[in-house]
């Protein structure tokens, strides 16, 4: 068993990896930047260590000073969070040389699932469904040809993108010819990495994801799905637990072929496997993310799990431990992320909260890195809270959600908590007739 | 009412042991405002200090902080077996070499920025440091 | 109005004293304003206003405010058939019953307990009223 | 469907009423005295009345005024949460009379369970286990006669009491003596009611209850029971459930006595039949609380349902709403009682709460009725928040209790979480060693 986790992260995910350490009996090192020198990840740590200053490339991302904190701290190991360096391969396998367990999948698990257009070759090559799409465009001629051939409209995608960034919205030719060169300056300013290719675009897509766990032993769970279609320009914003747009045979289809494909790369520790639901109910892989994701609170609600104790679990080299060998979803659940941003225009709204009051009571889960009196800093992330509410049905939890933002009060900040009660309210959102572009089509 | 230089320390004094944060004196309207901080934006009592920024004058202490640039591990010398690089009360000129801080096997030369006096040494030899802890007070004769 | 020092030093006093975060002074249209801490300074913004209590003294209004002893329905008449109990200007006399407030199918009178004048009634006839809800403004001439 | 409900109670019972009929899409209304005007429950209400100055008698206890105040406002009915009025079958009568719904039991229930002494007769009719007892003692001499054919050690107890007021423990005749005069006048003055009577002590007893529902349509349903035997002077401060002191056999055998005890009366809503654990295993009925209690949320969290939510449906005239027939406990949950008391003097500190930051993540529940800035008045119950939680077993519970009661920081009053944490840490808690003299005899 580990005795001393350092946790390269902040805010809410800090926090999150904090309290399953130390439900174990693992104690914590914080990493922080100097202004989050009384952030609440600094001050609930057991011992915490300023790596740098605000900026986050000298600081959450600063690779050297992370390592020196786990030495100097004496930590077995590093849990990435999600963000910042979760996803960088390079720093799990530093992790390895300094004698420092990665908590998260391998070095080359990371590489294989983070170019985009390798991991589409892996998902087809391991029997997953893939979005018809091409290779990669080589130069402007070349991509007018693979998109004709494909057939407009397309999406123009950066290899090297994911999450939504590094996407474009094709109609026509001309539109191609028009932003093809300034896409690709665009992706290599962004990703390092100029390669684009296209993939046929779904107009009204639900965002489908699942969960999964592999351990050491060669064992593979896919604990259920998520539907994250409400996004504001590809960021979710509200997740559920199940997702009312599949019937109990895809489900179980989805869950074989996923535990097949995952088994045969042995993947280890979290990760989800996202994929988009065209109109006539079917699902093609969009990306896989080999960590753990913002919303994995609802899942943990419906399957009555601990995600991130798991991956502690499994990175101590523990076979995974759940409650049940089959694990089905009880009841529904819903996140809304609530940022610091205003709710209109979604200006980020950095400054220092005056009244923090969470919503409580039965079936609600608060997941937070703030408190009254703290300042968010205009460094990072806009997210303040996570609210997640879990009942025995849809309805309920919809009921349960709006009344838990009824009674959230954050002063001093613009959140969007206005916009998620007017998403919660909308009668589309309770008929679950939801796509991606929910919030385009509605303005709610 | 006209306030004096006495009036205004005094004023000044009440205000602190009031506990008050404001006090509004305007003279030919006559309008006299005093404020109080409202007792709760405070937060969670398990303070710690921020860490001070890299090289700060310090009003009751005379002379500049050296601050360490990097997490990691101070040593005073390049080997057990060396001399300090240098001891309390050298003079240093910029670019002397005044400690080592190790990180990721790394051994990293602190160097000083300006020319002074060492009058403090602030970490023991091998011990941790973190990104901006007060490695050296010099002076600046 | 004029301020002297001892004065100013006499009201920071009180301001601590009292418990209070603000004083504010001003001369011509004579404005003395004073405010106690809010009870809940962090506290959510879907704020009502503290219920006053029963005869309060007001600096910007002169009288007396006669209050709810009861939550309950406010009548102005002991019958729709019968006259007021009393209208704006009438002068009353300790005793004098001045309207009623039913609850529980109760009619309870209230009286007045002091002399002088309605100045005003606050509350329209038939409407509910909670404990503490002001009923009428009476000047003491 | 009740449109809207008053809620004539205060503080967390008060929001925890709010939140379950918000959820159900009742309106609701507050009441308040005047120190509450800006009390959560007010803030959260659709609608609030205040009722009276802050003295309860003039205020929460104050029945014309809370009739008035559901009159003016036009509710339905009337839930009066636990403590206040909760358990006087006058103000449930005159709710009826008003035609208000009485959200709990009849009148006629509330009155046969609300004297301890025809309530273990009572109880003993009904075939379940009563601790040996005597009938009242009209004097000194007959109270001697009936102790001594009972047997030193001997609890006097008075028959108005009850929730662990108004008992003495008696070692010896002369004791006995010493004290019974004094005994009755304290009756008489606490309860208007100066009859004694006797039981058996148990030296070390667990304090084990069982939650019921009953509804209209003759369905009565057992709960599993609750643990609730760290107390100090009679009053619970920490509660679990399920008991480790009950074997599945014992479990099954309480919950069928008790079904057909309570189906026989008619009981209907929600009530709780406390028992008495001895060294042997065996449980004896000690009372019955005909109302929800302040520990419910345990049994919330380990059966996945919404007490308060079912009390309501039952008093709409529905059936009882369970997600499964036979309900089974899922894991193991404990809640810590914080009060605004000193932890070791236990001295009430009422003041303002500067800080305020609760515990979240995975597994927790908070229920409170403050919130930082909020002055905790010192006329009413010093009860500032339940920290709940949950984990797949009771080793986990107690970890995650541990370190949610680490990150929970209320400032500006003094409370008693120091002693939770003390218990929480204590070896003979882990172990489950419990009894109801745990802190006399541990005084963690």
């Amino acid at each position: 068993m580990f005795e001393k986790v350092l946790i390269a992260n902040r805010g809410e995910i800090a926090l999150r990896v904090l309290r399953s350490c130390h439900e174990r009996g693992v104690r914590t090192v914080a990493v922080h930047s100097e202004i989050d020198t009384e952030a609440l990840h600094t001050r609930l740590a057991d011992e915490a260590i300023c790596i740098g200053p605000d900026d986050p490339r000298r600081s959450y991302l600063n690779i050297p000073a992370i390592i020196a904190a786990a030495e100097i701290t004496g930590a077995d190991a590093i849990h990435p969070g999600y963000g910042f360096l979760a996803e960088n391969p390079e720093f799990a396998e530093t992790c390895a040389q300094c004698g420092l367990k990665f908590i998260g999948p391998t070095p080359g698990q990371i590489r294989q699932w983070g170019d985009k257009v390798k991991s589409r070759a892996l998902a087809r090559s391991l029997g997953l469904p893939v979005l018809e799409g091409t290779e990669l465009a080589t130069n402007m001629d070349d991509a007018v040809d693979k998109a004709t051939a494909l057939g407009f409209p397309v999406v123009l995608k950066a290899s090297g993108g994911g999450g939504g960034r590094g996407m474009h919205v094709i109609q026509t030719e001309e539109q191609l010819r028009a932003v093809f060169q300034a896409a690709r300056s665009e992706a290599r300013a962004a990703f390092g990495n100029e390669e684009l290719y296209f993939e046929k675009l779904i107009e009204r897509p639900r965002h489908v994801e699942f969960q999964i766990l592999g351990d050491e032993h060669g064992n593979i769970h896919v604990l259920g799905e998520r539907d994250c279609s409400i996004q504001r320009r590809h960021q979710k914003i509200i997740e559920e637990a199940p997702s009312i747009a599949l019937s109990d045979e895809l489900r179980s289809d989805m869950a074989s072929t996923i535990r097949r494909a995952m088994k045969e790369t042995g993947y280890v520790s979290a990760g989800t496997l996202e994929f988009l639901m065209d109109e006539t109910g079917s699902l093609t892989f969009l990306e896989m993310n080999p960590r753990i994701q913002v919303e994995h609170p609802v899942t943990e609600l419906v399957m009555g799990i601990d995600l991130v104790a798991e991956q502690i679990r499994i990175a101590e080299g523990l076979p995974i431990e759940l409650p049940a060998p089959n694990l089905a979803p009880r009841g529904h659940a819903i996140e809304c992320r609530i940022n610091a941003e205003d709710p209109d225009t979604f200006a980020p709204s950095p400054g220092t909260i005056t009244e923090f009051h969470m919503a409580g009571g039965t079936g609600v889960r608060v997941d937070s890195g703030v408190y009254g009196g703290w300042r968010v800093p205009p460094h990072y992330d806009p997210l303040v809270a996570k609210l997640i509410v879990h009942g025995p049905t849809r309805a309920h939890a919809i009921a349960k959600m709006r009344r838990s933002l009824a009674e959230t009060i954050i002063g001093g900040i613009r959140t969007n908590i206005p916009l998620h009660r007017r998403i919660l309210e909308h009668p589309a959102f309770e008929e679950g007739r939801i796509s991606t572009r929910f919030l385009d089509e509605f303005s709610p | 009412m006209k306030l004096n230089w006495d009036q205004l320390r005094e004023l000044i004094q009440l205000l602190d042991e009031a506990n008050l944060t404001e006090i509004e004196v305007k003279q030919d309207d006559q309008r006299i405002r005093l404020r109080r901080e409202p007792a709760a934006a405070q937060a969670p009592s398990v303070a710690t200090d921020p860490a001070e920024p890299a090289a700060t004058a310090e009003p009751q202490t005379k002379g500049i902080f050296v601050t360490s640039p990097f997490v990691g591990t101070f040593y005073r010398a390049a080997s057990p077996d060396d001399d300090a690089f240098v001891e309390v009360g050298d003079r240093i000129a910029p670019g002397a070499v005044l400690c080592i801080v190790e990180a990721m096997k790394l051994m990293n030369e602190i160097e000083a920025e300006i020319e002074g006096e060492i009058a403090e040494i602030l970490v023991e030899n091998g011990k941790p440091v973190e990104y901006g802890d007060r490695l050296f007070r010099i002076e600046i004769a």
